[in-house]
C-alpha cells in the first residue's frame, strides 16, 4: 500500500515548504530545500513501485545528483555572505530591498 | 517490474550544438586548472566565442539539413524547428553577452575575499580575476540550450539546474557593490531551488498520473487515465508554478529586480535575455505539448497570470528610482505579453501563428535588452556604474549619440513603431487576438501605454532636464562593449524596419510545431 | 519486505544493549562530586568557553565534505552501470568513460586549486 | 516616377543631411532648400493630378512584411493631395519662422532642424498611406520627432506638455491598434491594403466596436471634445514653429482619419455613431470658443480656437453630404493656414516680449504696425470673415449640414459669433488702446518674418476669393468616399461652385 | 550445491532470524572482548614484552576485567555538554556497527530445527550498500561525539575522523565497483557464489581447480581497500583521531570513563570485524575453503565452513594487528593526500582499464574499438598522473624550503610567531569560589583521592 509514502512524501514537501517560508536563517532555509528536494525523491520511488517500473527510481539518483550540487554550490554562497555579515539571517540581507 | 534493459542510442548529430558548448565548457574548466594565470583570459575568450559561434553553425547547418520529425535520444531530447530556433537565439545573445562579459573591471577579484577586507585589496592589487565566469558561462548557456529542448520532466529539471547553478554563482561575483551582488545571490539561489523543488514535485505527480515523465506520453495518458486528476491537477501547478518562476511571471516575479540589480551587468544582460528564452522556450513545450489535451484548464490560470504580470510589471516599474530594477520590472511586464501569446492557442495554424509571435518577440526583446544593459555599464561614476535615475539627468546632453540609442532601445520596448519591439508586440496581439483572447490583448495594451509612460520619463530626463554638477560620465567604450551597443541597435532597427526575413525564419521554424 | 525482518531484529537487539549499557552507567559507578572533573578537559588550563550551538570551524572541513559528496554521487552511478555492464556494453562503456573524464576533470581544477591539500 | 516616394526620401535624406552639417547657419539653410525642393516637387506632382481620373493616383504598392501582409502602399487622391500640399507649404514657412527659436533651449540647432524634415516625412507618408498598417505605423512614428521638438525647445512646462501629448497619442494609437488588428483577422483577406478591406466587415455589431477603437484614436489626434485637453498644454508650450505643424496638420490627421477610416471601412457604424459625434463636435465648437474667450494666454487661446474648429471640420466630417465633406476638407487647409499665421505671429510677439500673456501686452499697433496689421488679418481669418478662405469652408460646412441637421447647425453658428468676441477682443487688449510701457521700443517684423508671414496672407485671401482649384481636387474624392459609405445629398444641393465669387 | 542464493532468503520463520541474530551478536561481543586481548598479547610479543597475563589464564580474563571495571567506574557529563548528542552519540556508533553483520554470509544453506536455512542472517539485492551506508551512519556518531562534548579536541578531533572516514569511504566504495563488475550483483551471497572455483584443469591426473578469488584478478581493488579499510576503522596507521599524542583521545576525549566509553571502543573493535568480513567476503570467497582443502567435497558443505570463515577472519584481524605493531602513524596532511590523490585516480582508472578488459569479451564488442579506449584510458591516465607528480614535487621542495627558513627564523628569536603559551598564574580550582555556593550539600573531594 503506496498511500502512507505518499502521504508522508507531500508531509516533509509541505514542512520543507513552511520552513521555506517562515524560517529566516539562510542556512535553515536551505536545509528545507533539501527536504523539498528528498521528499520528491520519496514520491518518485512510491510511484515508480506504483506503477511498476523503473523511472521513478533511476529519476531519484539524478535528483540526488541535482541535490548535491545545489548543497555544494548553496553553500558556498551561504558561506560568502556568512563570511561578510557574520550572520546567515535572510533578514539582514535586507540592501536591496526598496 | 525490472524489464531487460538494452543499451540505448544516442544521435550525437542531432546533439551536436549542445554538445559542443560543454566541451567547450569542460575544456575551460582544464583551462582554468592547468593554464598559467596570465594566459587564462587569452585562452578563454576566443575559446568560449569560437564554441558559441560553432554551436550557432551547427544550429543552422541542422536547420538547414532539414528538421527532424521525432525526438532525439530515446525521446529525451526534441531538437525541432522551434528548439532550433531557440538554440540560434540563444547562441547570438550569449556570443553578444560574453562580449559585453569579457569587458574587465565588471568582476570580483576574489570571490572569497570578505569585501573590504586586507585580502581583497591584496587580490585587486595582484590583479587577480575570476576567469571562471567563462566556463560558468558556457555550462549556463548550454543548460540554456537543453532547456527549451527537453521532451521529458527528468531532463527539463536538470536543464533547468545546469541553467541556474551557475547563474546563482555568476551573480555574487559583482566587483562593485559586494554586498548587494551577494544578496542577490543567495536570494537567487533560495528562491531558485525553493521554485525547482516546485517544478520537481509537480514532475513527480505527473509521474506518478501518467506512468512516465515523457511529454508526450503524459499528453496521451491526460484521455485514457481516469480518477486521478487530484494528482493531474496538483502536478501541474507546480509545474507551472516552476516555470513561471523562472520567467519571473507575477506572482512570482519578486526575485527579479532584486537580481537583476544586484548581478554583474553583463550577467544581467546575459540572465535577461537568454533565461527569459529558454524558460519561454521550455513552458511552451510544456505546457503545448505535455499538458496539449489539458488546456481548457490551464489557459484561465494563465490569463489571469498574464494579466497579473503585466499590470504588476507595468505598474511597479513607475516607481522605481533605479535603472536596473527598472529593466528588470520591464522584463517582468514583457513575460506578461508573451504569456498572452502562451494562452492564443487553437487550431494548429493558430498555435503556428502564436509560437512564431512568441519567438520573433523574444529575438526582438532579447537583443534589446542585451543593448540596455550594455549602455548601463558603460554609464558610470566614481562608485561604479551610476544606477538611481537621478544620475541620468540631463545624460542627452553630456553624451548624446549613447543616449539616443538608450532612448532608441526604450521606445523599443515601449513597441513604438519602426521598432523591433512594436512588431513584437504586434505579432503576439494579433495572434492572440485571432485565437479568440482580444480581452487579453487590450488590458495588454493598456499595459504597454502604462510601461510607456516609464520609458518616456526616462527619455525626458536625459533630454528634456539638464545635468547634474557632478554628473556620471560615461566611459570610453571597449571595443566588445562598443560592439555589442550597435549590433543591438542595429540589430533593433533592422528588424523594426523590415523584420520580414526574421518573422519568416520564425514562422517556418513554427510551422511544424513542436515534435511529439 | 521480508528480507529486511532479520536486520530489524539485530538492530533491536544491538540497539538495546547500547541504550542499556549506555543507560546504567551513571548508576552503576559512584558519585564524588568536583568540579575539576565536570569541566571540559584541556590538559589542566581553564577551558576555552564554546558558544552555545557550537562553535565555528575551518571552512577546509565543509569542503571535504562537499568534495566527498560530489564523488559518493558518482558512485551512485557507478553501482548500477558495473552491475549491468554487460547488458550495456560497449555503450555503457564509451558513456562511463566520458562520465568518468568529466569528473576528471574537475577533480584536476580542484586538486590544482589547492583544494586537495590539506594546511 | 515614384512622386511620394520621391518626397519622403528627399525630406529623409535631408533629415540626414541636416545632422551631417557641421555648421548651424549652414544646416539652416540646407533645410529651408530641402524643403522647398519637396515644396516644388510637390507642386509638379499636383499639377499632374488629374480631378477626375481615378480615385487614387500616382499609385506604389509593394510588399513590405509579407507575412502579416503588410505593404508599402502609397498613392493621392484629392483629399490627401491637397493636405500634403498643406503640408509641404507649411514646412518651408515654418522653418524660416522658427530661425532662431533653436538657439532659446541651446540644444542643437542641427538637431531640431532635421526633427522638421524627419516629420515632414511622416506626414506626407501618413496621408499618402493606402495601407492601414503602414498608417498607422505613420500615425505612431509621428509623434516621436513632434515629442523631441516641444520637449527639448519649448516652454517652460515642455517636459510635462510633451509627455501628455504623447502619451494621449500613444493609448489612442495602441487602441486603434488593437481595432486594426482585430480588423485584419475579420476580414481574413491577409492583407491590410485599404481597397481589399473595405467593406469586408459586415456584422454591424462588430463595425461598431471596431469604429469606436479607430474613432477614439483620431479623436484624440483631431482634439475634439473631450478628448482635447492635451492640446492647450502641447500647443502653448511648444515652439511657435512646432505648434503649427502640431495644430496644422499633425491633427488634420486625425479628422483625416475619420472621413478616410472610420467612414469608409464602417459605414453602418459611422451612421449609427453621427449623432453622438455630432453632438461632440457641437459642443466642441461652442466649449472651445466659450473657453477661448476666458483665456489670458495668447497661445493657449489659439489652441482653444482650434479646438472649436476642429469640431467644425469633424461636424462636416460627419454631416454626410457632398458640401460638408468638401467643406471640412477645404477647411482642413484653410484652418492650416489660418491658424499657421496666428501662431506664428503671436509666435513673434511673444519672442520680442517675452510674455504669453495677453495683460502684458497694449497698443502695439502704434509700434509695430505691420505687425498689428497681419495678425488682425490671420485673426478675421480664424474668425471666419468672408472674402477669407475660411469663411467659404465654414459656410459649406454649415449649409452642408443644414441640409440634414437643422438643430446642429444653427447651434454651432453660434460658434460664428463667439469667435468674433474671442478674436476681436484679443485683438483690442493687445494691439489697440494706450501703448503699455514693456512693449515701447517693439521692433516690428524684419524681413525674414514678412517672408514668413506674407505667403500665408496671400493663401488665405486667394482661396477666400478663388476656392476653386481646391474644391474641383476634393469634391471627386469627397463624392467618392460618400458614395462608398452608401449616402446621397439630400436635394436640393447648394451650388457650392458660386461661394466667394 | 553452489551456496544460498538470494531466493533462498526471506522465508525463515521469525525464530530462527532471532536465534541468528542472536548468535551474531554474542559471537561479536564475545569476538570484542576476544580480540582485545588478542590484540594486546600479540602487539607485546613483537615488542618483546609479555603483555596481559594477570587475570586468568594467559590473561584471558583481562578484557573482561577491564570491561567490569568501566561499568563500576564514574560516569563523568561534563557541565558544559549538550547533554542529549552527548547521550546518544555512543549509541549511534554502535549500534551500525552490529548491523552491517547482518548481510555477512557465514556459511551455506544448512539444517537448523528442521528448517533449512543459510548461515547468514539475511541477504539483499542490495546488500553491499548496506554496509555502506551503516559505515556512514556510524560517522554520524563521531561527529555529533565530537560536537556534543563542547570541547575543542572533541571538536576537531570529530571533524577530523569525519573527514577521514568519508575521505576513505569513497576510495572504500571504488574499489568495490570493480567487484561488482565481475559478480555483476551486489547481493554477498552471490558476490561468494562467483567466487567458486574457477576453470579447472588436470595435472597428471588429478583435477586443479585455479583459484577464482577475486584477490587474485582484482588485486589492485583489493590492495586499495585493505589500506582503506584501515582507514575506516581509525586504525593505525590512520588512527589519527584518538591519536593521544596531538588529540588526547579525539571525539572520545570527554567520554573519559564508563560504559560510554566501552561503546566507543566495542563499535570500533566490531567495525575492525566488519570490515575483514567483507574483505573476505568480497576478495577472499567467503566462507569457501581455500585451496588444498577445497579438494576435499565436503568442505563448502554443512557446518564446515563456519570453521574456514572463522580462520580467515582470525588472519585478517590478525593483519590489523601487525600493522598497528609495525607503522608509524601518519601525518594528517599526508593521510588526506594519500587519501584523495593516490586512491582515487588510481582506483578509476583500475575501473576503467577492467571494465575495458571486460568489454573485449562481450560478444558484440568490436575489438578494436575497445583496445583503442582503454589505450586511451591508459595513457591518458599516465599522463595525467605524471603532470600531477612533477607538479606536485616542485610544490613540496617549495614548502619544505620555506618552513626551513621559518625554523631558521624562530631559532634566532624563539618569540617570534611563537606559540600561544598558557598564563602561569592559572587559579587553583580548590577553594577559588567556596563549593558550598554551588552546592550546599556536596562535599567536595579533591582530585586523586578517591
Amino acid at each position: 500500500m503506496t498511500t502512507h509514502y505518499l502521504v508522508l512524501s507531500a508531509l516533509l514537501f509541505a514542512i520543507g515548504g513552511v520552513g521555506v517560508l517562515v524560517r529566516r536563517n539562510a542556512i535553515v532555509v536551505f536545509m528545507c530545500v533539501e527536504l523539498m528536494l528528498n521528499a520528491c525523491n520519496l514520491a518518485f520511488v512510491t510511484f515508480a513501485r506504483q506503477n511498476g517500473n523503473l523511472d521513478g527510481q533511476v529519476i531519484a539518483f539524478f535528483v540526488m545528483i541535482v541535490a548535491a550540487a545545489e548543497v555544494v554550490i548553496g553553500l558556498a554562497i551561504i558561506v560568502t555572505i556568512f563570511r561578510t555579515r557574520r550572520s546567515a539571517s535572510v533578514d539582514d540581507a535586507s540592501l536591496l530591498k526598496h | 517490474m525490472n524489464g531487460t534493459i538494452q543499451a540505448p542510442t544516442i544521435e550525437y548529430a542531432l546533439l551536436a550544438p549542445m554538445l559542443v558548448v560543454f566541451g567547450a565548457a569542460i575544456v575551460g574548466v582544464l583551462v582554468e586548472a592547468f593554464a598559467p594565470r596570465y594566459l587564462r583570459s587569452a585562452i578563454h575568450l576566443p575559446l568560449t566565442l569560437l564554441s558559441l559561434a560553432g554551436a550557432f553553425a551547427l544550429t543552422v547547418w541542422q536547420a538547414l539539413k532539414g528538421v527532424p520529425t521525432k525526438p532525439a535520444a530515446m525521446g529525451a531530447v526534441a531538437v525541432d524547428g522551434p528548439a532550433l530556433f531557440i538554440w540560434g537565439t540563444i547562441l547570438v545573445l550569449a556570443f553578444v553577452s560574453v562580449m559585453l562579459i569579457n569587458d574587465e573591471g565588471h568582476f570580483v577579484a576574489a570571490a572569497a575575499a570578505v569585501p573590504g577586507s586586507a585580502e581583497e585589496e591584496q587580490a585587486l592589487y595582484s590583479g587577480a580575476a575570476h576567469t571562471e565566469i567563462y566556463p560558468l558561462v558556457l555550462f549556463a548557456v548550454g543548460g540554456m540550450l537543453l532547456f527549451p529542448a527537453s521532451n521529458d520532466l527528468l531532463v527539463a529539471f536538470v536543464a533547468l539546474e545546469v541553467m541556474s547553478l551557475p547563474l546563482y554563482l555568476l551573480c555574487g561575483l559583482a566587483r562593485r557593490r559586494r554586498l548587494l551582488s551577494q544578496e542577490a545571490a543567495v536570494k537567487y539561489f533560495l528562491l531558485g531551488a525553493f521554485s525547482s523543488a516546485f517544478f520537481l514535485y509537480g514532475t513527480a505527480l505527473l509521474y506518478g498520473y501518467a506512468g512516465s515523465i515523457d511529454l508526450a506520453r503524459i499528453n496521451a495518458a491526460l484521455g485514457t487515465v481516469g480518477g486521478q486528476d487530484t494528482l493531474l491537477y496538483l502536478g501541474a501547478g507546480m509545474l507551472g508554478v516552476g516555470l513561471l518562476f523562472k520567467i519571473g511571471a507575477a506572482p512570482f516575479q519578486a526575485w527579479k529586480p532584486d537580481v537583476y540589480q544586484g548581478s554583474p551587468t553583463p550577467i544581467t544582460a546575459l540572465m535577461a535575455s537568454g533565461t527569459l528564452v529558454a524558460a519561454f522556450g521550455a513552458l511552451l513545450r510544456v505546457f503545448w505539448v505535455g499538458l496539449g489535451g489539458l488546456d481548457w484548464d490551464w489557459s484561465p490560470v494563465l490569463w489571469g497570470v498574464a494579466i497579473l504580470t503585466m499590470v504588476v510589471g507595468a505598474v511597479l516599474a513607475i516607481t522605481q528610482t533605479d535603472i536596473k530594477r527598472m529593466l528588470a520590472y520591464s522584463s517582468i511586464a514583457h513575460g506578461g505579453f508573451l504569456l498572452v501569446g502562451v494562452v492564443a492557442t487553437g487550431t494548429a495554424a493558430q498555435n503556428t501563428s502564436a509560437l512564431s509571435g512568441i519567438l520573433f518577440y523574444l529575438v526582438a526583446y532579447g537583443v534589446t535588452t542585451v543593448g540596455a544593459f550594455a549602455v548601463v555599464t558603460m554609464v558610470r561614476d566614481a562608485g561604479g556604474e551610476a544606477w538611481h535615475l537621478s544620475r541620468w539627468a540631463g545624460l542627452g546632453k553630456r553624451s548624446p549619440l549613447l543616449a539616443a540609442v538608450f532612448a532608441f532601445f526604450l521606445l523599443a520596448f515601449a513597441g513604438i513603431p519602426l521598432t523591433s519591439g512594436f512588431f513584437g508586440k504586434y505579432a503576439v496581439f494579433q495572434a492572440a487576438v485571432s485565437g479568440g483572447a482580444t480581452p487579453l490583448v487590450i488590458v495588454g495594451v493598456v499595459a504597454s501605454a502604462v510601461a510607456a509612460f516609464f520609458y518616456v520619463r526616462i527619455i525626458v530626463l536625459m533630454f528634456f532636464s539638464d545635468p547634474a554638477a557632478d554628473g556620471p560620465s560615461v566611459v570610453l567604450p571597449s571595443r566588445g562593449t562598443a560592439a555589442v551597443v550597435g549590433f543591438a541597435a542595429l540589430a533593433t532597427v533592422v528588424l523594426g524596419v523590415y523584420p520580414e526575413p526574421v518573422l519568416h525564419l520564425a514562422h517556418s521554424a513554427a510551422q511544424s510545431l513542436f515534435v511529439r | 519486505m521480508e528480507l529486511y525482518v532479520p536486520i530489524l531484529v539485530l538492530a533491536v537487539l544491538a540497539a538495546g544493549f547500547a541504550v542499556f549499557s549506555v543507560g546504567i552507567a551513571p548508576f552503576t559507578g559512584p558519585k564524588r562530586w568536583n568540579r575539576a572533573k565536570l569541566d571540559a578537559y584541556e590538559c589542566g588550563i581553564e577551558p576555552t568557553p564554546q558558544p552555545v550551538g557550537g562553535g565555528r570551524f575551518p571552512l577546509k572541513y565543509m569542503i571535504t565534505a562537499m568534495l566527498f559528496i560530489v564523488f559518493d554521487i558518482e558512485i551512485i552511478f557507478l553501482y548500477p552501470w558495473a552491475v549491468a555492464f554487460d547488458k550495456l556494453g560497449v555503450f555503457g562503456l564509451v558513456e562511463m568513460v566520458l562520465f568518468i573524464v568529466t569528473v576528471l576533470v574537475a577533480y584536476a581544477y580542484v586538486w590544482r586549486r589547492r583544494g586537495l591539500d590539506w594546511d | 516616377m515614384p512622386w511620394l516616394s520621391t518626397l519622403m526620401g528627399v525630406s529623409v535624406l535631408g533629415a540626414l543631411g541636416v545632422t551631417l552639417v557641421r555648421n548651424d547657419k549652414l544646416a539652416k539653410q540646407f533645410t529651408l532648400v530641402v524643403s522647398l525642393i519637396v515644396l516644388a516637387l510637390t507642386v509638379g506632382m499636383a499639377v499632374q493630378f488629374s480631378p477626375n481620373g481615378d480615385k487614387f493616383q500616382f499609385v506604389e504598392t509593394y510588399d513590405w512584411i509579407p507575412s502579416f501582409g503588410v505593404h508599402y502602399g502609397v498613392a493621392v487622391d484629392g483629399i490627401a493631395l491637397v493636405l500634403i500640399l498643406l503640408s509641404v507649404i507649411l514646412v518651408p514657412i515654418v522653418v524660416l519662422a522658427s530661425w532662431h527659436d533653436a538657439e532659446a533651449g541651446k540644444r542643437s540647432v542641427r538637431t531640431y532642424f532635421s526633427l522638421i524634415l524627419v516629420l515632414e516625412a511622416m506626414m506626407i507618408g501618413v496621408f499618402a498611406a493606402t495601407d492601414v498598417f503602414l498608417f498607422y505605423v505613420f500615425f505612431e512614428a509621428m509623434l516621436i520627432p513632434m515629442y523631441f521638438m516641444i520637449g527639448s525647445y519649448g516652454g517652460a512646462q515642455r517636459s510635462y506638455a510633451a509627455v501628455k501629448f504623447l502619451l494621449y497619442s500613444l493609448f489612442g494609437g495602441l487602441l486603434m491598434l488593437v481595432a486594426v488588428i482585430a480588423l485584419y483577422s475579420i476580414a481574413g483577406k491577409g492583407t491590410f491594403m485599404f481597397s481589399d478591406l473595405v467593406g469586408t466587415v459586415q456584422d454591424v455589431t462588430t463595425q461598431k466596436w471596431l469604429f469606436l477603437g479607430f474613432f477614439v484614436a483620431f479623436a484624440i489626434k483631431a482634439p475634439l471634445w473631450p478628448f482635447h485637453t492635451w492640446l492647450p498644454d502641447a500647443a502653448a508650450q511648444a515652439p511657435a514653429g512646432a505648434a503649427v505643424l502640431l495644430v496644422g496638420v499633425l491633427d488634420k490627421v486625425g479628422t483625416y482619419g475619420m472621413l478616410r477610416f472610420c467612414l469608409e471601412l464602417f459605414p453602418d457604424a459611422a451612421k449609427f455613431f453621427t449623432p453622438l459625434v455630432i453632438a461632440l463636435s457641437v459642443v466642441g465648437i461652442v466649449y472651445g470658443a466659450i473657453v477661448a474667450i476666458g483665456q489670458t494666454d495668447m497661445k493657449r487661446l489659439i489652441a482653444y480656437t482650434s479646438v472649436s474648429h476642429f469640431g467644425f471640420i469633424a461636424l462636416g466630417v460627419f454631416a454626410m453630404t457632398t458640401d460638408a465633406g468638401a467643406g471640412a476638407t477645404l477647411y482642413m487647409v484653410n484652418h492650416g493656414f489660418s491658424t499657421g499665421a496666428l501662431f506664428l505671429i503671436a509666435g513673434f510677439l511673444i519672442h520680442r516680449r517675452g510674455s504669453q500673456f495677453i495683460a502684458d501686452y497694449g497698443g502695439v499697433q502704434k509700434v509695430a504696425p505691420v505687425l498689428a496689421g497681419t495678425f488682425l488679418v490671420a485673426g478675421l481669418s480664424s474668425l471666419s470673415l468672408p472674402g477669407l478662405s475660411t469663411f467659404v469652408s465654414e459656410f459649406m460646412v454649415l449649409t452642408g449640414t443644414y441640409q440634414r441637421y437643422m438643430v446642429p447647425a444653427i447651434i454651432a453658428a453660434t460658434g460664428v459669433i463667439l469667435a468674433a468676441i474671442y478674436i476681436l477682443w484679443m485683438y483690442q487688449r493687445t494691439m489697440n488702446g494706450p501703448t503699455a510701457e514693456s512693449v515701447k521700443g517693439l521692433r516690428d517684423l524684419n524681413a525674414r518674418e514678412k517672408f514668413v508671414v506674407a505667403p500665408l496672407i496671400a493663401l488665405l485671401l486667394i482661396f477666400g476669393f478663388y476656392p476653386k482649384p481646391l474644391l474641383d481636387v476634393i469634391h471627386p474624392a469627397v463624392k467618392d468616399t460618400l458614395s462608398s459609405v452608401g449616402v446621397s445629398d439630400p436635394a436640393p444641393a447648394v451650388p457650392v461652385a458660386k461661394e466667394g465669387q | 550445491m553452489n551456496g544460498p542464493t538470494l531466493n533462498d532468503f526471506g522465508h525463515d520463520p521469525l525464530w530462527i532470524s532471532i536465534i541468528k541474530a542472536v548468535a551474531i551478536f554474542v559471537f561479536l561481543m564475545l569476538g570484542v572482548l576476544f580480540g582485545v586481548w588478542t590484540e594486546r598479547k600479540l602487539i607485546s610479543r613483537m615488542q618483546h614484552r609479555y603483555g596481559p597475563n594477570r587475570a586468568g589464564k594467559f590473561g584471558l580474563l583481562q578484557s573482561v576485567a577491564d570491561g567490569l571495571k568501566m561499568g563500576l567506574k564514574e560516569d563523568l557529563m561534563p557541565r558544559t555538554v549538550d547533554k542529549v548528542i552527548y547521550f546518544l552519540a555512543p549509541v549511534i556508533i554502535a549500534v551500525p556497527a552490529f548491523l552491517s553483520f547482518s548481510v555477512i554470509p557465514f556459511g551455506p544453506m544448512v539444517w537448523m530445527f528442521g528448517h533449512k536455512t543459510a548461515l547468514q542472517l539475511t541477504d539483499l539485492p542490495v546488500a553491499v550498500l548496506l554496509v555502506l551506508a551503516t559505515a556512514s551512519i556510524g560517522v554520524y556518531g563521531i561527529v555529533l561525539a565530537g560536537w556534543g562534548s563542547r570541547s575543542p579536541y572533541a571538536i576537531l578531533g570529530g571533524l577530523r575522523s569525519s573527514a577521514q572516514v568519508v575521505s576513505y569511504e569513497i576510495a572504500m566504495g571504488l574499489s568495490f565497483v570493480a567487484v561488482f563488475l565481475q559478480a555483476g550483483t551486489l547481493s554477498t551471497s552471490e558476490i561468494v557464489a562467483k567466487q567458486a572455483g574457477g576453470r579447472t584443469w588436470d595435472v597428471l591426473g588429478m583435477h586443479l581447480t585455479m583459484p577464482s578469488w577475486y584477490v587474485v584478478s582484482l588485486l589492485p581493488s583489493f590492495l586499495i581497500y585493505a589500506i582503506t579499510m584501515l582507514g575506516e576503522t581509525n586504525r593505525v596507521p590512520f588512527d589519527l583521531p584518538e591519536g593521544e599524542g596531538e588529540l588526547v583521545g579525539g571525539f572520545h576525549t570527554e567520554y573519559s570513563s564508563s560504559l560510554k566509553f566501552a561503546m566507543f571502543m566495542l563499535a570500533e573493535y566490531v567495525n575492525v570485524f566488519t570490515v575483514s568480513a567483507m574483505a573476505i567476503t568480497l576478495f577472499f570467497g567467503g566462507w569457501r575453503a581455500p585451496w588444498p582443502i577445497s579438494l576435499w567435497s565436503g568442505a563448502n558443505s554443512g557446518w564446515w565452513p563456519l570453521l574456514w570463515f572463522f580462520a580467515k577472519l582470525a588472519i585478517a584481524f590478525g593483519f590489523f594487528v601487525w600493522v598497528r605493531a609495525s607503522l608509524p602513524r601518519v601525518r594528517y596532511d599526508q593521510l588526506m593526500a594519500f587519501g584523495w590523490k593516490v586512491l582515487i585516480p588510481l582506483n578509476l582508472g583500475w575501473i576503467l582499464l577492467a571494465a575495458t578488459f571486460k568489454a573485449t569479451r562481450l560478444p558484440e564488442a568490436n575489438q578494436a574499438f575497445v583496445f583503442t579506449i582503454g589505450g586511451v584510458v591508459i595513457i591518458g591516465a599516465f599522463v595525467i598522473w605524471l603532470r600531477f607528480d612533477t607538479v606536485n614535487q616542485r610544490r613540496r621542495e617549495a614548502k619544505a624550503t620555506q618552513i626551513e627558513e621559518e625554523f631558521e627564523q624562530l631559532r634566532e628569536e624563539p618569540l617570534a610567531g611563537g606559540f600561544p603559551v598558557p598564563p602561569l598564574d592559572l587559579p587553583h580550582y580548590h577553594g577559588v569560589v567556596p563549593a558550598a555556593r554551588l552546592h550546599p550539600d556536596a562535599k567536595e573531594v579533591t582530585s586523586g583521592s578517591n
